[in-house]
């Protein structure tokens, strides 16, 4: 094992031992007490079919209270295409 | 990608249309059931990549101009950004207005008179303002770039043949 | 303890991919550790979202159930769309990657012509 | 009680099988094969995710994941090798 895989192998296992103390204790899964009461998602909830008109929470939260979110997604899209079509062009002939 | 065989067309022809619904479905009815303009979009490009897969991408290309896909996606672009600033705009029309970018400006108003009425009877299609008409310019979006992509990867690397 | 093996599933992926990423040498198995780590993010905030005893977040609700979290759901969609992008993306450069230098493994790529 | 009990089972079951089909995706020295494992993957994952109550996702994730990262990644194979070395 050269010096560059053992300091991956160290990185490596730090990583891991972090990532898996994390999940050992985050709260139980499914259940939420009142420290961790989601407030916002309960807002949203209870006044989508209100403000937005829409019975699909997810999409009032895409389209209207995120709706900057999408925005961005689809220029990220937009630019994805442009650069495959840019990368591609002088293969085409 | 030169075409696949007879067996693989005939399934092809026989399933495309029903799938291609399916996804228009998706799109228009995304604010009451399950669904929007991104997953109805990925089921109609699933469609079109079934088709590419089975018939190889020379012949597609020469059916559909790579071009035209372009101003597809352009023009729902634009149909989505136009939406948002129609929020805006209006500000300077009715100064009672409370607008702003991506405002949902179709929803309680009483400025257009018969509007919210239309389609009460049909399992209230019409309840949720400019949300259809932004799941139907996200679902061109989607179709048009993600086709686009598999396109132009599948016919820049198609195999030579006679070489 | 048991109820948690979502959580320990989501970081078994992100471990996984980690490990793809840093270990192996050739460009599409980094690309697929790739992969594997974008999927354990999204199943780590799906898990998030859930409640106990709940349906998913649409109308018209019956009983005395509660809705699992929408805002979570949102930013899944987004992140999924995102990453097939970036994976198109990766894949065009890569293949122009190996018509140029004619390999895939990462120690010899920029080392031909010296 | 006994749809309790299934439902249990299936939220115990399928993240395994995630875990080991990766395993699969990872090991497989067939790149082509690999591709394979992580279309399978995802497939399982729109299940998991459809358990979680949260179909919108679960479509996506069946769309893209399961389809078009599988036409993407075997067009871009087709181009390069196909075995990884060593």
């Amino acid at each position: 094992m050269s010096r560059r895989n053992l300091v991956a192998a160290i990185f490596f296992a730090i990583v891991a031992i972090f990532l898996v103390f994390g999940a050992l204790m985050m709260h139980p899964f499914g259940e939420f007490d009142e420290e961790h009461y989601p407030e916002m998602d309960q807002y949203i909830i209870d006044n989508t079919q209100n403000e937005t008109g829409a019975d699909n929470g997810v999409t009032g939260v895409v389209f209207d209270y995120r709706g900057f979110d999408t925005l961005g997604e689809a220029t990220v899209l937009f630019t994805a295409v442009a650069g495959v079509i840019l990368l591609f062009r002088r293969l085409k002939k | 990608m030169s075409g696949m065989s007879r067996i693989v067309k005939t399934i092809t022809n026989v399933a495309f249309p029903f799938v291609m619904i399916y996804g228009l479905y998706i799109i228009a009815r995304g604010h009451l059931i399950p669904g929007g303009g991104f997953q109805g979009g990925v089921v109609v490009a699933s469609s079109l990549a079934m088709v590419l897969v089975a018939y190889g991408s020379i012949w597609i290309v020469g059916k559909v101009k790579e071009k035209n896909l372009s101003v597809l996606e352009s023009l729902g672009a634009i149909c989505f950004i136009g939406l948002g600033f129609i929020g805006v705009i209006l500000i300077l029309f009715y100064s009672s207005f409370e607008g702003s970018f991506l405002k949902n400006f179709l929803i309680g108003q009483d400025t257009i008179p018969i509007f919210n009425e239309i389609g009460k009877g049909i399992s209230n299609i019409n309840t949720a303002g400019i949300i259809p008409l932004m799941n139907f310019s996200v679902g061109m979006i989607v179709i048009a770039g993600l086709f686009v992509i598999l396109l132009v990867m599948a016919y820049a690397t198609r195999i030579k043949e006679g070489k | 303890m048991i109820y948690n093996i979502p959580y320990i599933a989501a970081i078994a992926l992100i471990l996984l991919g980690l490990y793809a990423l840093i270990f192996k040498r050739n460009l599409i198995k980094i690309v697929i550790g790739i992969l594997l780590i974008e999927n354990g993010v999204n199943l780590f905030l799906i898990t998030l979202a859930f409640r106990q005893n709940s349906i998913t977040p649409i109308y018209p609700i019956t009983g005395d159930k509660s809705m699992s979290l929408p805002v979570p759901h949102a930013l899944t969609l987004t992140s999924i769309v995102i990453g097939v992008c970036v994976l198109a993306l990766m894949l065009s450069l890569i293949v122009h990657i190996y018509r140029h230098y004619g390999t895939l493994d990462v120690r010899k790529i920029g080392r031909e012509k010296e | 009680m006994l749809e309790d009990t299934m439902i249990n089972i299936v939220h115990i079951v399928v993240p395994i099988l995630i875990v080991v089909v990766s395993i699969y995706a990872i090991y497989l020295k067939d790149l082509i094969a690999a591709a394979i494992a992580v279309s399978a993957m995802s497939l399982l994952l729109s299940l998991e995710f459809y358990i979680l109550q949260a179909p919108d996702v679960a479509i996506a994730e069946v769309g893209l994941g399961a389809f078009l990262t599988t036409a993407i990644l075997i067009i871009a194979i087709r181009a390069t090798k196909k075995e990884e070395e060593a």
